[in-house]
């Protein structure tokens, strides 16, 4: 049964990034980008992350998205205006090395490979917090002043008059 | 009786009922809110439709609507990007319908020998889930604007949109006292928390521990369900009818109705968080018990309908609410609307947040 | 010649000229009811009366001859209260029915009173004498003796112009009243005059009564059709229906009168008219449009032509068709077609009933233009017609809505014998009914152009309104044929066409439009 | 000559409490509801008239509907002399006059149409009516209706009131 979700829920994640990837029209891209998120959320509550699942669409599906989209639709550039993309000896080059890595982190992830069942408890707010604030502190709190740097950045950067 | 079958019994009745006291409560308040909003302004109200010459104070208008947007005609504007203009109000009205899957309605029943919760699914990122899921009806929002292919959609659905992200950043920090307090995001253990006394007196409701948070969080609900005082996405005189102004028939209905779902399931939440859920004040399981110790015992069956009561009355309460607000206080500015999420309502809840967790620190703990 | 001044302004007249019509000439209109120019005088209304200088009364206009030195006043305040004196007693007895008295708006009891009167009426309305109304006398002529003002104008129409008597004055006094002899009716045929002269509603026309308001209507100058005389009228009109004609003075021609049969000419104007081109195929009509019809027309005519030699197709002209159409149909015939075979319908149905007045027997307004434009009739018609049920005659272009005097069976059987008849007519009628194609054509008042009267006189008639319906303006639809049959033409409404014919047709050389006038010419020949 | 100079009273600063709007909304609240039980309890403070049931009297001098009068025998009293039709500047009157069988009225109207989408009600026609056959007193609108046919009102409606 979980065997079955994983892999319907893998094949919607891998199906929707390559539609990401694969689409003309860059709206139709981000759709393809929420389904995509979606379905891995669905992998992180299989394995009992539910807190990460939420975190997951809150913030990808819920705002960095609505973000991409509102992007879209202020240039809102016309079908008929859209780039056409030609295959280009660059772009096969890369689909191969994708391939590649793609072969690699499969033989990579058969070395490490993951527990069976999943360890209940691990993906509860209490959890994550603990992990956050104990083991991760120092990566938490060097992410939140990264992160802060780039709000003042931008604040900076787009009001000349602070 | 097989476990297996009782328990797909069991959850299929449970969505079942649930979303139809959500969906009757829908209807309903699309009527309430015409004949609420006309006694207030003096007029009389939608008192037409009538069936064998029964008016019954226009009831049967929210029937007469439904009927209409059903067989008016589907329209798609010339413009439109087919697809994304078919799909928007589908973005609209199902993630608010996800968000009931977590409401307790009542407390657990025992039926057959088992313990029934009255709840679909008991997540133990409940409150978490309403946030991912009802964050999504921005791209109902967003799509349906986009798509209309004409610009004051555009505009209305950048604006909501806006909104939108914008308070639910103050909505989710003006929880965040709730989880310190309950110690929990699970919907069932936060109303179970509910039930104690506050300095033996008060009912642990939500609202009198942190009642800075509840006044934060109502107003983001407010902005979240794009109502008065925050309906800014609609605007006759700038933006016609704002994203959804190129909708007609079943397609603006379902915009229509993600609205009053929004307000019953955010009804339900309030209630649920800051009132207690289906708490009754000084009602145990077995009967009343008043602080000073009066009280007097119930049979089990009185308690379980006067809690569901209790959760039904303050469901449609906090319902009126959004209805009577919504024809008191007239409408924000955009600029205000901006300068209230992020310069007032952001900042108290960072504060609100700090001072429940110097409170909960502090020595008597 | 005796010269006067009336009103300050000096007047030449001739010896024996009247005072009215003295006045008349130096443009100032002295009111009258019973005078008419082409009547005898009355002098019974009193309503022309003016002051003269020497004479100690007011003294009618109309009946007194103008002396050398005469000083006339017709403005004095003497004269003034006389005539709204006169005014007031006519009004007396009069019904003041004006909302449902056809001759309103064109009532000279109206504009007098508009003019002179403006009174109160001090006569209580019971003491009024009542008549009889609404009387059918006879011919096109309702009476109502209530409103009658006893001018004696139609008794002297009757008595001087047709001498048929029939209207007289009975009674005496406030009961004085017209009407005809018991068992007498009106009975002759210029009973429409007696609406037109009759200067109140006291007689009006059966066949305009109730139809419209006169102030409605538009007119236009025009010819009637009804027969050779080529009557001079004025056409009235609302949209694009004709209501009514009224004779337009033509001294040479119909004086002021019109017969009773030109009166009703204006329906055929309105009714069963031919409106849509359209084809008769398996005997079912099919319609079509000028521009798919006309290069049709002209391939089969030009298809006999080359076939079977000119003389395999043939041209029927009409006499209803003006001098510029039957010009360009001859040329047609003759420069285009080359055939021989084009004669005009020269002859009448009916029983070619004509009176010695203004009735010709010659139904048709324009036989005479038709000769003198060198198309045979009588008798080359005749040997068409012979030639077109012998079967020789392949493709037939045929103006008019009927054949001559043939009757509707000997018209299909006739034209049964031409596979192709192409017929250009304004109203439905036995050619209509059996012409393999028709092709609308405008009425007399929707098109312009000129007839010759039997007397050879060339008058103009006018476009009142754009053609109805598909219908086309003939000069339009004759110059598009001949020019794809091969000719170049580049003419531009009827006066072009009146040109090129004046230049080269004997009898009309030398007139132009402007000489024509709205009087008329005479041809020479 | 001097100008006077009235005060005008600005609105003033919004106190601290004001200002927190908090209190004040719930004042406002307390307003909106207390109309709305004072209507559901009563119901004479509401305002609305229930149309079709209930007409507004219309000044005596509205000029409403037109209709067109009878004699006392109860035939039209119009006599089709197109006065109004004349004086129309929206031309929207048509007459076709005929010949009555009583002789006494001589004229009458087979057709009377006004087409309401035209007029303007301007009340020219009835100046204009030497009978007093056409009026506009019925202090009436011209109801709505869902097709042209039905808005060009001929004699037998224009005679019903």
């Amino acid at each position: 049964m979980e065997a079955l979700f994983f892999i319907l829920f893998g094949a919607i994640a891998v199906g929707g990034a390559v539609m990401v990837v694969t689409r003309r029209h860059p709206m139709v891209s981000a759709l393809y980008l929420i389904l995509t998120l979606f379905a891995v959320a669905a992998l992180f509550v299989l394995r009992h992350a539910h807190f990460l699942a939420a975190i997951q669409v809150i913030i990808y599906a819920g705002a960095v998205v609505v973000l991409f989209i509102f992007v879209i639709m202020l240039i809102n550039v016309p079908e008929s205006r859209l780039p056409v993309e030609r295959a280009t000896i660059v772009r096969v080059a890369g689909v191969i090395a994708a391939g590649l890595l793609i072969l690699e982190s499969a033989v990579l992830a058969r070395r490490f490979a993951m527990p069976k069942a999943p360890v209940s408890g691990v993906g509860t707010v209490e959890a994550v917090g603990r992990a956050l604030f104990t083991d991760y502190l120092l990566a938490f709190e060097v992410t939140s002043v990264l992160l802060l740097a780039a709000v003042i950045g931008a604040i900076a950067l787009s009001n000349k008059k602070l | 009786m097989n476990p297996a079958l009782f328990d797909l019994v069991v959850a299929v009745a449970r969505i079942a009922v649930m979303l139809a006291f959500c969906l009757t409560l829908v209807v309903v308040f699309t009527w309430v809110e015409r004949k609420g909003a006309a006694y207030i302004q003096d007029r009389r109200g939608p008192n037409r439709a009538a069936i064998f010459g029964i008016r019954a104070w226009g009831l049967f208008h929210p029937m007469a609507d439904a009927l209409k947007f059903l067989f008016k005609e589907d329209f798609i504007p010339d413009r439109a990007h087919r697809l994304f203009y078919q799909i928007a109000p589908m973005f609209a009205l199902a993630p608010v319908i996800m968000t009931i899957a977590v409401i307790p309605f009542g407390p657990d029943v025992t039926l057959f020998g088992r313990r029934i919760a009255l709840q679909i699914a008991d997540l133990n990122v409940g409150i978490l889930y309403i946030f991912a899921v009802s964050g999504m009806t921005v791209y109902g929002v967003v799509l349906a604007g986009w798509s209309s292919g004409s610009k004051y959609p555009l505009l209305g659905g950048l604006r909501s949109s806006a909104q939108m992200l914008s308070y639910e950043v103050s909505m989710g920090l003006s929880l965040m006292g709730i989880f310190m307090v309950f110690q929990s995001v699970r919907l069932s253990q936060i109303v179970a928390a509910q039930g104690g006394l506050l300095f033996g007196v008060l009912p642990k409701w939500g609202v009198f521990v942190q009642p800075l948070g509840f006044v934060l969080f109502l107003v983001a609900q407010y902005a979240e369900a794009n109502r008065t005082p925050f309906d800014l996405p609609e605007g006759e005189s700038e933006l016609v009818a704002g994203y959804h102004t190129e909708y007609g028939s079943f397609k603006f209905s379902m915009f229509m109705m993600a609205e009053y779902f929004h307000m019953v399931v955010g009804a339900a939440i309030l209630s649920t968080l800051f009132f207690g859920g289906w708490q009754f004040p000084y009602l145990g399981d077995t009967g009343f018990l008043f602080p000073g110790g009066a009280g007097f015992a119930l049979p089990p069956a009185l308690v379980f309908l006067l809690r569901i009561g209790s959760f039904v009355g303050k469901v449609v309460f906090f319902a009126w609410l959004y209805v009577w607000v919504r024809w008191t206080i007239p409408r924000f500015r955009y600029d205000q609307v901006m300068r209230l999420g992020w310069k007032m309502m952001l900042p108290l809840s960072l504060a609100n947040l700090f001072a429940t967790g110097l409170i909960l620190l502090l020595p008597g703990r | 010649m005796p010269s006067l001044t009336i009103d300050g302004k000096a007047v030449d007249v001739p010896v024996g000229t009247t005072i009215i019509n003295a006045a008349e000439k130096i443009g100032i209109e002295i009111p009258r009811y019973c005078y008419h120019k082409h009547l005898s005088v009355a002098g019974n209304c009193r309503m022309c009366l003016v002051e003269v200088e020497k004479f100690p009364k007011l003294q009618t206009a109309c009946s007194t001859v103008v002396t050398d030195g005469m000083v006339v006043r017709t403005d004095t305040e003497k004269v003034r209260k006389a005539v709204t004196g006169v005014l007031e007693f006519l009004l007396i007895n009069h019904p003041i029915d004006c909302p449902i008295c056809d001759q309103a708006g064109e009532c000279e009891l109206q504009n007098y009173y508009m003019k002179f009167g403006l009174h109160k009426s001090r006569f209580a309305l019971e003491d009024k004498v009542r008549k009889k109304k609404v009387q059918d006398i006879g011919g096109q002529i309702v009476l109502d003796a209530e409103r009658c003002i006893l001018c004696s104008r139609c008794v002297r129409f009757l008595e001087e112009v047709t001498g048929t008597r029939e209207l007289q004055f009975f009674r005496r006094g406030d009961h004085s009243e017209i009407s005809v002899f018991p068992g007498r009716p009106l009975n002759n045929n210029y009973t429409g005059n007696l609406a037109d002269i009759c200067p109140v509603g006291a007689l009006t026309s059966k066949d305009f009564r109730f139809k419209c308001r006169v102030w409605f209507l538009k007119a236009f100058p025009s010819v009637c059709t009804g027969c050779a005389r080529g009557c001079n009228v004025e056409a009235f009109f609302k949209g694009d229906i004709l209501y009514r004609y009224k004779p337009r003075v033509n001294e040479a021609v119909n004086r002021a009168w019109m017969c009773d049969f030109g009166r009703l000419e204006y329906k055929k104007a309105n009714n069963a008219r031919l409106l849509v081109p359209f084809v008769r195929e398996d005997g079912r009509e099919k319609m079509m449009s000028w521009g798919g019809l006309l290069p049709q027309v002209a391939y089969r005519l030009k298809d006999a032509v080359e076939r079977e030699g000119p003389d395999a197709a043939a041209v029927i002209a009409s006499p209803q068709s003006s001098n510029e159409e039957l010009y360009l149909v001859r040329r047609i015939a003759s420069d285009l077609l080359g055939t021989k075979n084009l004669a005009f319908t020269s002859r009448v149905p009916g029983d070619g009933f004509s009176d010695g007045f203004l009735i010709r027997g010659d139904k048709n307004p324009n036989s005479r233009g038709a000769q003198l434009l060198r198309i045979p009739g009588g008798p080359a018609f005749d040997e068409l017609v012979v030639k077109i049920a012998a079967g020789k005659v392949r493709a037939l272009l045929l103006f008019g809505d009927v054949l001559g005097d043939l009757t509707q069976e000997e018209t299909a059987g006739l034209l049964s014998m031409v596979p192709f008849v192409a017929q250009a007519g304004t109203n439905e009628g036995p050619v209509s009914a059996v012409a393999t194609a028709v092709l609308p054509i405008a009425s007399v008042a929707e098109r312009g152009g000129t007839f010759t009267n039997h007397a050879g006189r060339v008058q103009r008639f006018h476009a009142g309104f754009p053609p109805r319906g598909k219908a086309k303006d003939t000069i339009g639809f004759l110059t598009s044929l001949a020019n794809r049959l091969g000719a170049g033409w580049a003419f531009d409404g009827e006066a072009s066409v009146f040109r090129a014919l004046a230049a080269t047709e004997g009898p009309f050389a030398g007139m132009s439009y402007e000489s024509i006038g709205s009087l008329g010419q005479e041809a020479k020949g | 000559m001097t100008i006077g100079i009235r005060k005008v009273a600005r609105p003033r600063e919004m106190t601290f409490p004001e200002s927190l709007y908090l209190v004040e909304i719930v004042k406002g609240l307390g307003v909106t509801m207390g109309h709305m039980l004072r209507n559901i309890v009563r119901q004479e403070g509401i305002m609305t008239m229930e149309y079709p049931e209930v007409r507004r009297r219309m000044p005596p001098r509205f000029r409403g509907r037109h209709r067109l009068m009878r004699r006392p025998d109860g035939s039209p009293r119009c006599v089709a002399c197109y006065c109004c039709a004349t004086a129309c500047p929206a031309k929207c009157i048509t007459i076709v006059a005929g010949e009555s069988p009583d002789p006494a009225v001589e004229k009458y109207p087979v057709r009377f149409d006004i087409d309401m989408l035209r007029c303007v009600f301007c009340g020219l026609c009835v100046e204009a009516c030497p009978c007093d056959a056409i009026r506009m007193d019925t202090g009436w609108f011209t109801p709505p209706d869902d097709s042209r046919e039905k808005l060009i009102f001929t004699i037998d409606v224009l005679l019903e009131k």
